[in-house]
């Protein structure tokens, strides 16, 4: 972490066992105005991504996710994504991820992004999501019909300049 | 000196456990607790080119000198979202 | 338009003085499985974007706007646009857009997308944020200090391609 | 024949109402009913070359032949979102 980086006062990150409410993190997102550029003119846009528990993975009928998360690296890990897509767009963020038990179709993780130009918002919401499944301790224990596994994905590494550059490409620059 | 272990998700099936106490010998790396778990915990194995790991809640390096009551955390690949 | 196009039952269109709700627009992307692939596997991912009036445009300070539409044909437009996102990309789609008098910060359009795979939310959202500005018959009267005036941008022709393909090239494919 | 003209945003200021009827010869376009207007409002001839025509809530073209009873809409360039 850079010391000299611009504090986003209203930047929210949360892990929780609850349930995740979007209207919180666009809330978030637009209230309050803080010190910045972007408070001073207002949001033009603001997206959002919600990614849903699907009840199919690899051919597997899925029952129900367990995830499960280092809680004090999740939430250093959303700062250090949030403060990412803060230096490259003009964006106020909002990250939230649940753990615990979770059935089909509930949210495992929210992000909102608000900006001035919806070019912003847009890449940002999406750089975030793939930073997310880059870089965040969290893991899934999948319940299928039949048996249960643990979902491996990314060997989790920060300072992985490759990866990073990925989720710029991926989301548009 | 003392290091407490963390360990997640199939790591933490494999030893049975989340949170281990361990020694380890001055001037020891996180190589070197990974190195004593493996060799209690032989499945662990299969995760030596894909771990990451974390010291005292920071992501850190496997080369990283470590010092007494540290927490030393295996990170198996991650798949949240 | 092309009657031999898939029905998607689920599709939400509005067009409204009534403030805008996100959580209608997720639940109509989302509940009620229609007979598509999409739901029998379940969403994965969702995309919102919601268009916020700024206190700010070209250097005037914005009081508020008032925003006319030709209703029928709003409607007619969002079909089409809908039905040319579902048709490139694997998405359920809702489109609601705001008219009358809307005050700085309140939300004048919402779009929501679901879809198994999260890069098809993201670009079919910024498509249909985009084609809404090229091709929907509304239009904004800015009321800023020291006087109003109608904004003008894109003259509408749903049949122009390049429009089309520019819309397409912005959201990524 | 009679036509129903509807005019939107700027268009209906300059023309002081939404709403107009107009009769429409024989063989009429939507171009001949837009030239009428401009013959009557001089102001519209500056959105020549930037209006699109709707004929019965559809989107059309300017040379399209019109109908006893068809809704002519003169659409100024749009500025949803």
């Amino acid at each position: 972490m850079n010391d000299n980086r611009i504090v986003m006062p209203t930047a929210s990150y949360a892990v929780t066992t609850d349930t995740l409410n979007l209207e919180a993190l666009i809330e978030a997102v637009t209230s309050t105005p803080p010190d910045t550029a972007v408070a001073a003119v207002g949001p033009g846009g603001i997206t959002s991504f919600v990614g849903v528990v699907r009840n199919e993975n690899a051919g597997r009928r899925v029952l129900h996710l367990e995830y499960e998360g280092y809680e004090p690296l999740v939430l250093r890990a959303f700062e250090r994504i949030g403060t990412e897509a803060a230096d490259r767009w003009d964006v106020r963020v909002a990250l939230h991820h649940r753990l615990g038990t979770l059935q089909i179709g509930e949210a495992s993780v929210m992000i909102a992004a608000a900006s001035p130009h919806r070019a912003d918002a847009f890449a940002a919401c999406r750089y975030i999501i793939e930073r997310v499944k880059q870089i965040v301790p969290i893991w899934k224990h999948e319940f299928f019909e039949g048996g249960d596994v643990w979902i491996e994905g990314a060997t989790a590494d920060p300072d992985d300049d490759t990866a990073r550059q990925d989720a710029i490409r991926v989301a548009g620059g | 000196m003392h290091v407490n272990v963390r360990l997640f998700a199939r790591l933490k099936d494999i030893a049975g456990t989340g949170e281990l106490a361990r020694q380890a010998p001055p001037g020891a790396t996180a190589r070197t607790v990974w190195d004593t778990l493996v060799n209690e915990f032989a499945q662990l194995r299969d995760y030596e080119a894909s771990i990451s790991v974390a010291v005292n809640e920071e992501y850190s390096r496997m080369d990283v000198a470590i010092a007494d009551g540290d927490e030393i955390a295996f990170l198996p690949p991650v798949s949240g979202g």
